[in-house]
């Protein structure tokens, strides 16, 4: 058990914006939230202007606004939406806490070396996926922003309609739009895609996901499927599959005028569902997205954060797919983080429980004490 | 036994009555109710023969085999079209006949009769004698041999009011003094009235009429009965004295009359049926609508701005979906500028989750309806005017239009006989394989589905 | 009054209830076929014609009965004959959720 | 009677392709379509290129691909999907056709001047809004596509969800959309809108708009309307009328996330309906997209395709929204234009009919013998 | 005129039976009822007054008085769930009354009896007897005097064979010899049938037995009235033979037994309602919903998985606009992981265009329920599962859930007992106020809208 | 057969099928009370019991005559009073849609 020293605790919120992040750790909302916990808040201004939440929202909400968290006291807590970087380690105090969506592989190094500072991190993505933990699943929130918001990215790039339109001008087909992957992201996808009044097609490799599709209205694309794993989440799959996955989804991919792909095998690298070969067989002026870009791509030759031409189909590797959709990706995360930071705090103090169910999973530094 | 053969004639008829009200079932309904006639004569006359009377066979036989002639004859040379007036003149020969068995008792009867025995004798005097006139007043209008507009009578209401009284009084007195010849007389003032009564109705509002006087020829046939003692009679008379007041009623809601308004119209007081358009249309009801579909092999629908205004788009995916489960293949054609927007219907009918591999364009469309069963245009006006193809005059001249018409059978679901966005009337609507089913088309689609599921 | 007639009118009464009861919400294309049933039905008075030649005496009585027994049987005959033909439409028609069911 | 000399006739697609401008004229399905009625189809490299149909697709469809206009014969007819420009006079034999979106008022001059050449010029603006002539009305064609790409545009850039979701992170409330003019654009913006699960109101000045909105599952915003004169168009306000107008509005303006504004007078600068004390009662965040910017604008301070932002609230004046669906606002073009041609080709030959109930109204130069 | 008043009285009974077949009628049905039975026997003892009889006035008054005292102290004691046993017991004493009238024929004819006499007489005796004994040991079943599972007899339906043989027998020697004491002996054979073919019954199936047996003693009633020539028994007792013949089926329907099944259960052949799950359950049917929802101030419907993968969106939106339609308030609570992914539920809603404002969150629903009348749960399971907030031990403890089970009464379709995503039993199946109303979400639901409809 | 027995037939089979006739599609909810309804309707057999009790001479005649009065009073009454309690369930609800319509 770790325990944080007594009242005032501090919590501290970064200006995160840039080019591909326009959400902000928590929302004025939210604020509010952590100051009934007993925290004293601190927010970098323009914190929240890429989400639509002013200096004076914050303000509003009871935080004091500075132009650097390095300015205020050292932080007790610093809640983050995209991974901390080095300098935040300047702003924290030692036996601090880090939460967040923070990223845990990449940053392993610098997070542990904090851990010897008696500083926590706490990876929100590690979060068990258990009925019980989902008001805190931050991954769930933001692939529910993505989902939706790269459909939206796809329609607004394809320059065709979506819903079949009968006019005098002569009968538009509806366009066809095949989701792969049927997560939290492809779901939402798929809905959305269908209220625009698409063909939807999906495909997940669990069998489940089925009904699911079909629950949503959205066509099953009949291929292998396997069982997937106890956490929920689904396993890499030996080559012989993957070979017979790809050939029963080429029809669905030369169909399709929108195609999003959503597939991840947690802790490794995307699937590779679509050649450049089936590719080339799409329509020209057709879209892909691959939300799997920065995991290594369910699409051949995507690359994140750019758009791949082949053949005149346009390949999209958005990363910032849920900071589209900024205020209520903010809105969502900052509630998933503030029941985390709940189940922490008892009568104003904070404290880490290694045995937590849903706290304990989520510790990524320092390792239990005993075990290094 | 004779007693018990007529019980289970009586049962017969119960059973086969019940069977004509569902179309399945209509059929053999039919002919058990005749095998339940075919048990009673029978049984009549094998009683007779066993008893000692003083029958003249042949006249019997001779009345039998003639009216068994006439009848099949008629029944079987008639058109469909005429077969409603075939119907209220055999009803007349029902009723005549059963005020001849009470004339029959009455010339009979040696010694005074008990109260009960004139009332019922009278009531079968009079009530078969205004079945039988009122009968061929109505064939004559449906055949056109009496006009089949409305005609007042001088004094109206108050002259067959008069009448009635007069026939009753004429019983009354009858009764009292055991006179025959009053009985003829209130015989024949019945039979006044029944051409009175019935002279003054129009030709739309006849079904109704003869399916009362349907009724009537139960009860004078019942009353018949009491007169003689006869379970047969009372039994059979009596279901059809009900049953037929029910079916008058309820086709009287089907017209959207009221019987009291039927039978004591008024100048003024014409068939709401008339009042609509200037052409008459075939209205259907929700039944009708159901059947149609129901016993069709192919259905298209055809969606048009009322299906938007009703906001009808899931009622419709219902109702294909139970035709779909009866296996009836079922479309949708779009019109391109149905509804007030481009892809209005597109809009509605994806909300309603109908599969897009269903809708086919006017191109794809227009071939079909000739090989459609059942075109259901749903609140479309403008988009299904075939004057848009043969009426060079029509502002319409020369779009393209679906030819719904050419379809078997055409129902068009909307509320009025109003015109469309181009505010012009539509050809369509006075089709003889139209029938127009008015209602709000959410409403209506609804009724039409539990009427299917009814069935 | 005689015990026979009040029988009468019990069998009179039940029979009504019967025939209110059974004609329930009937398909509008049914309603002339049922009419026109139900007026074949009211054709038993073909019994009463019959029983009535039996009862009087003299040309008087003999023509009534000849005649009523004529006309119920015009009534009997045509009437089932007509409803049966109006009725064939009904016939060819197959009950396709009955026939397919099995699929 | 105007009659063009006899076969070959030739007609010319130009390249429009601009920054705002993806459609072509003429897709290859069209181009067939006027081959079949007798014409030399010549087209212009790249034409298509925004509307995804490459060069090659047009040569199938019949076509010879040039350069430039000017490099092959003398056109007869010019169809086009953006006003004529001064240099079309050179590639347009004297007593051609010249047909398309040509914006007659703004070049009056220009194409009365050509008129004296015996070119006239016909305008697809002009067309009656019969219900003979709606498989020929680009202007309801292309305002579908309007009032579509609006919506899209106007929810891509909001950084909101539309459609409400009750989630384990929160309840996400249903963004407020409000179109303003119910024409064809906006009835096709509330079904977009609505499609995505939006809390839809709207308003017209028509009356007869109330239906038509509710039958698309929209609100109608009950302020004061008026009857529409005989052509279908409404009639430009009286100041009185104008005001009690803006009054009704304001609350329903102030609760809008997304504004579409669509309201246009034919011929008249098009009413003003937002004022800037409205947008700023709006919540910063908020997007107005206005579709009459180019016409005078439905709001104070839109400027015809550009952002300009108040306390806030960003106010859009795109005029390229058409374009943004190119694809298939070039297939409905193409019909459009092509049924048009086929009322004037008879046997091969070309007549523009000054009597034809449809072609008649779109004759802008030159006037009819003997009026000048 | 007294057989005139017992033709009233029978048609009070038909008019009061067809009023208690519809919930709005049937109270005033019961009470028409009442009046024809009132009329009956005023009408009897007004009779027997005029007459000169041998009449022992004290005992038919003493039993009058005597059996209106028991009668009415036993309904008004009963507990409301003790009603069933109650009945079981009453239709037991009428049927012994009938037995007895047979039997008091039975001593008081001095000639020998006519044949159908002595056939009617046997049928009174022995079916009051099974009656009176039958529906004892259905009252001591339910009552739990006698053990309410299944018992098996030696021999089973053969040994009830033997003896409906035997009884058969000795009534037909009875009628051969005019022997009295061989009646007396059928009838007790009678009585024995009575109890064996009941006791191997199980409980759950005995609404069922306690139906049947009220149709015979209304067989017994109208053959008792047979055989001493009366028509208010006839009538009567043929009304409630044939109605309560049609109840029987229509409730072992709704049971989802048959009636053969029933009677002759062999080992295995438990009901149905008893294999799913281990715990018993309430099973509604569409019209136990409709008649809860339709008799409902607030209604609160809660979605869930279910109500997607059926694809219900737009029958519960029907559903909910009927209830509306008749003025109760209708919202949907949604739990935050309803369905399978975020806002999952308001996709479907949205859909069907519920309106945004009808949509209640968990916490403005939770606080609602005390207040709420009917919830109707659509497929949806863990996320009403109130085992989250009071089972320490369940792996969703701690989850909030919305906490339907304090609503008056809980209506939950699916279809069957299995369990949602958690994968865990739902202890609200089995609540006192809960229904489960079993089927694919759509169906259900359009049934119980057609239900409703037809209230 | 006896006319009266006849009589007593044809009445059987015709309320037989009013009976039939009259249920069609009750509500669960109803079943009981429409049981235990039809159950004190059966109870017209004290109709038969006061008439036997006027049939017979001797103690033993006597004795069954006050038993079936007894019993078959105890049905009525009973029978009658308990239907209502069970249908006092429906009473206060009132129909909204009636009350309401005029809205
Ligand atoms: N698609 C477009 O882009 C567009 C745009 C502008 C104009 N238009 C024009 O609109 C017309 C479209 O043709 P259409 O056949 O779809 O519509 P329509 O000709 O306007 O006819 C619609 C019919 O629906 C009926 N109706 C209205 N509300 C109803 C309700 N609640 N329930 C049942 N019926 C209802 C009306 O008859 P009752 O009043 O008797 O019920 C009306 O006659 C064409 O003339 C077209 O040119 C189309
Ligand atoms: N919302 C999210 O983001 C999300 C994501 C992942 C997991 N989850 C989990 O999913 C669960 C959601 O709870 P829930 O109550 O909505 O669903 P649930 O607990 O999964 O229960 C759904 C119920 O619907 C019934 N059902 C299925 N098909 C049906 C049909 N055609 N007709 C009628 N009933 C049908 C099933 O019972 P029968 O088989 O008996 O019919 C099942 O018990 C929670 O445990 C939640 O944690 C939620
Ligand atoms: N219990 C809860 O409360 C809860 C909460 C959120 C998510 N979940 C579950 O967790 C699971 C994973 O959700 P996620 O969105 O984070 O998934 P993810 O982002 O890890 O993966 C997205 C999808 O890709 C699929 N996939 C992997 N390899 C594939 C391949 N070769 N071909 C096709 N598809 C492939 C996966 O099956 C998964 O559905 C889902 O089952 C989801 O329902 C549960
Ligand atoms: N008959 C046909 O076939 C046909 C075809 C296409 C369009 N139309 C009709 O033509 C009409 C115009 O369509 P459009 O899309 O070209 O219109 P538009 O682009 O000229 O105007 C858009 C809308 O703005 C509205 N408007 C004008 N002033 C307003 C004000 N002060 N406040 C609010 N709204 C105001 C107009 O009423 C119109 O609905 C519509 O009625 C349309 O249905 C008919």
């Amino acid at each position: 058990m770790m325990q944080v020293p007594c009242r005032p605790m501090h919590l501290g919120i970064r200006n995160e914006q840039s080019a591909t992040e326009n959400r902000v750790a928590a929302p004025p909302i939210t604020v509010t939230a952590f100051i009934e916990l007993g925290f004293d808040v601190t927010v970098e201004s323009g914190a929240g202007g890429g989400a639509g939440f002013d200096d004076a929202s914050f303000v509003d909400a009871g935080a004091t606004v500075v132009e650097n968290l390095a300015d205020g006291p050292p932080l007790d807590l610093l809640v983050r939406i995209s991974p901390p970087t080095s300098s935040d380690r300047e702003i924290l105090a030692d036996g601090s806490v880090v939460v967040g969506l923070i990223d845990p592989t990449a940053n392993a190094d610098m997070l542990s070396r904090w851990g010897v500072d008696g500083i926590t991190s706490l990876s929100m993505e590690m979060l068990p996926r258990s009925t019980l933990a989902q008001s805190m699943d931050a991954l769930s929130s933001q692939a529910t922003s993505a989902g939706y918001a790269a459909v939206l990215l796809g329609v607004t790039t394809l320059r065709r309609f979506m819903p079949m339109l009968v006019t005098a001008a002569g009968t538009i087909p509806p366009s066809n739009v095949l989701i792969l992957g049927v997560g939290v992201a492809g779901l939402q996808a798929i809905a959305t895609a269908k209220r625009l009044g698409a063909v939807v097609y999906a495909y997940d490799i669990r069998p489940e996901t089925k009904e699911q599709v079909e629950s949503l209205g959205g066509r099953f694309v009949e291929a292998p499927t396997m069982k997937m794993d106890e956490g929920g989440y689904a396993r890499a799959l030996d080559e012989e599959t993957e070979l017979a996955q790809k050939a029963a989804l080429a029809s669905a991919v030369e169909a399709a005028d929108l195609i999003i792909t959503t597939a991840q095998v947690p802790g490794r690298k995307a699937p590779r569902l679509i050649s450049s070969e089936m590719v080339r067989a799409m329509k020209p002026g057709s879209v892909i997205i691959d939300m799997a870009s920065s995991s290594g791509g369910n699409v051949e030759g995507s690359r994140p954060d750019e758009t791949v031409e082949v053949a005149g189909v346009q390949i999209m590797g958005p990363t910032d797919l849920a900071s589209r959709v900024a205020t209520d990706s903010s809105r969502m995360f900052g509630r998933n983080v503030a029941e985390l930071v709940k189940r922490m705090v008892t009568d104003g103090s904070m404290a880490v429980d290694y045995d937590d169910p849903v706290v304990g999973p989520t510790i990524v530094a320092p390792q239990r004490d005993g075990e290094t | 036994m004779t007693e018990l053969a007529y019980l289970a004639a009586g049962v017969l008829f119960i059973v086969g009555l019940k069977g004509m009200t569902s179309p399945r079932t209509a059929r053999r309904g039919n002919r058990i109710a005749s095998v339940g006639m075919l048990v009673a004569v029978v049984v009549t006359v094998v009683d007779l023969l066993s008893l000692d009377t003083r029958l003249v066979w042949g006249l019997v036989i001779g009345g039998m085999v003639a009216g068994a002639v006439i009848g099949a004859f008629l029944a079987i040379r008639v058109q469909m079209t005429e077969m409603p007036q075939l119907v209220a003149a055999f009803n007349g020969f029902g009723g005549g006949a059963s005020a001849l068995v009470a004339a029959a008792a009455v010339v009979a009867s040696d010694a005074v009769m008990p109260t009960e025995t004139a009332v019922t004798i009278s009531l079968s005097l009079t009530i078969g004698a205004i079945t039988l006139t009122g009968s061929f007043v109505a064939f004559g209008k449906l055949q056109g041999l009496v006009p089949s507009r409305q005609m007042f009578l001088p004094g109206g209401s108050f002259t067959n009011g008069a009448i009635a009284a007069a026939a009753v009084i004429a019983a009354g007195v009858g009764m009292m003094y055991d006179s025959t010849n009053a009985y003829w007389v209130a015989t024949a003032l019945a039979a006044l009235l029944g051409i009175t009564a019935v002279l003054p109705i129009g030709g739309a509002d006849m079904p109704v009429v003869i399916s009362l006087l349907n009724s009537f020829s139960g009860i004078a046939a019942s009353m018949a009965g009491l007169v003689i003692g006869n379970q047969a009679l009372i039994i059979g008379g009596a279901l059809v004295g009900a049953a037929g007041l029910v079916l008058t009623l309820e086709m009287a809601v089907a017209m959207n009359r009221s019987v009291p308004s039927i039978l004591f119209a008024k100048f003024g007081g014409t068939a709401a049926a008339d009042s609509i358009g200037t052409q008459p249309v075939n209205r259907a009801t929700a039944d009708d609508c159901a059947i149609a579909l129901a016993y069709a092999q192919s259905v298209v629908i055809v969606p048009g701005y009322g299906l938007a205004v009703a906001q009808a788009q899931h009622a419709v995916k219902d109702l294909a979906n139970a035709l779909e489960a009866r296996g009836i293949a079922v479309t949708y054609a779009i019109h391109p500028v149905a509804g007030r927007m481009p892809g209005h219907m597109n809009v509605l009918l994806a909300e309603a989750d109908v599969s897009y591999d269903l809708l086919l364009d006017l191109d794809q469309a227009n071939p079909k309806f000739k090989q459609t069963d059942v075109v259901l245009v749903v609140g479309a006006n403008d988009v299904v005017n075939p004057a848009a193809n043969n009426d060079p005059g029509s502002p319409i001249y020369g779009m393209p239009v679906l030819n719904v018409e050419e379809a078997s059978t055409t129902i068009v679901v909307k509320r009025s006989l109003s015109a469309g966005f181009a505010g012009i009337d539509n050809p369509l609507f006075y089709q003889d394989s139209t029938l127009m089913y008015f209602g709000d088309a959410k409403k209506a689609l609804e009724d039409a589905l539990s009427a299917l599921e009814n069935l | 009054m005689s015990d026979q007639f009040i029988v009468g009118i019990i069998v009179f009464v039940l029979a009504s209830f019967i025939g209110f009861e059974i004609i329930a919400k009937v398909p509008r294309t049914l309603h002339t076929p049922l009419m026109s049933g139900a007026n074949a039905i009211s054709g038993i008075t073909i019994v009463g014609a019959i029983l009535a030649s039996a009862m009087g005496s003299g040309t008087f009585a003999a023509i009534l009965g000849f005649l009523a027994v004529m006309l119920a049987m015009i009534n009997v005959v045509g009437g089932f004959l007509v409803t049966d033909r109006m009725l064939e439409m009904f016939k060819k028609i197959p009950r396709k959720s009955e026939s397919e069911e099995g699929r």
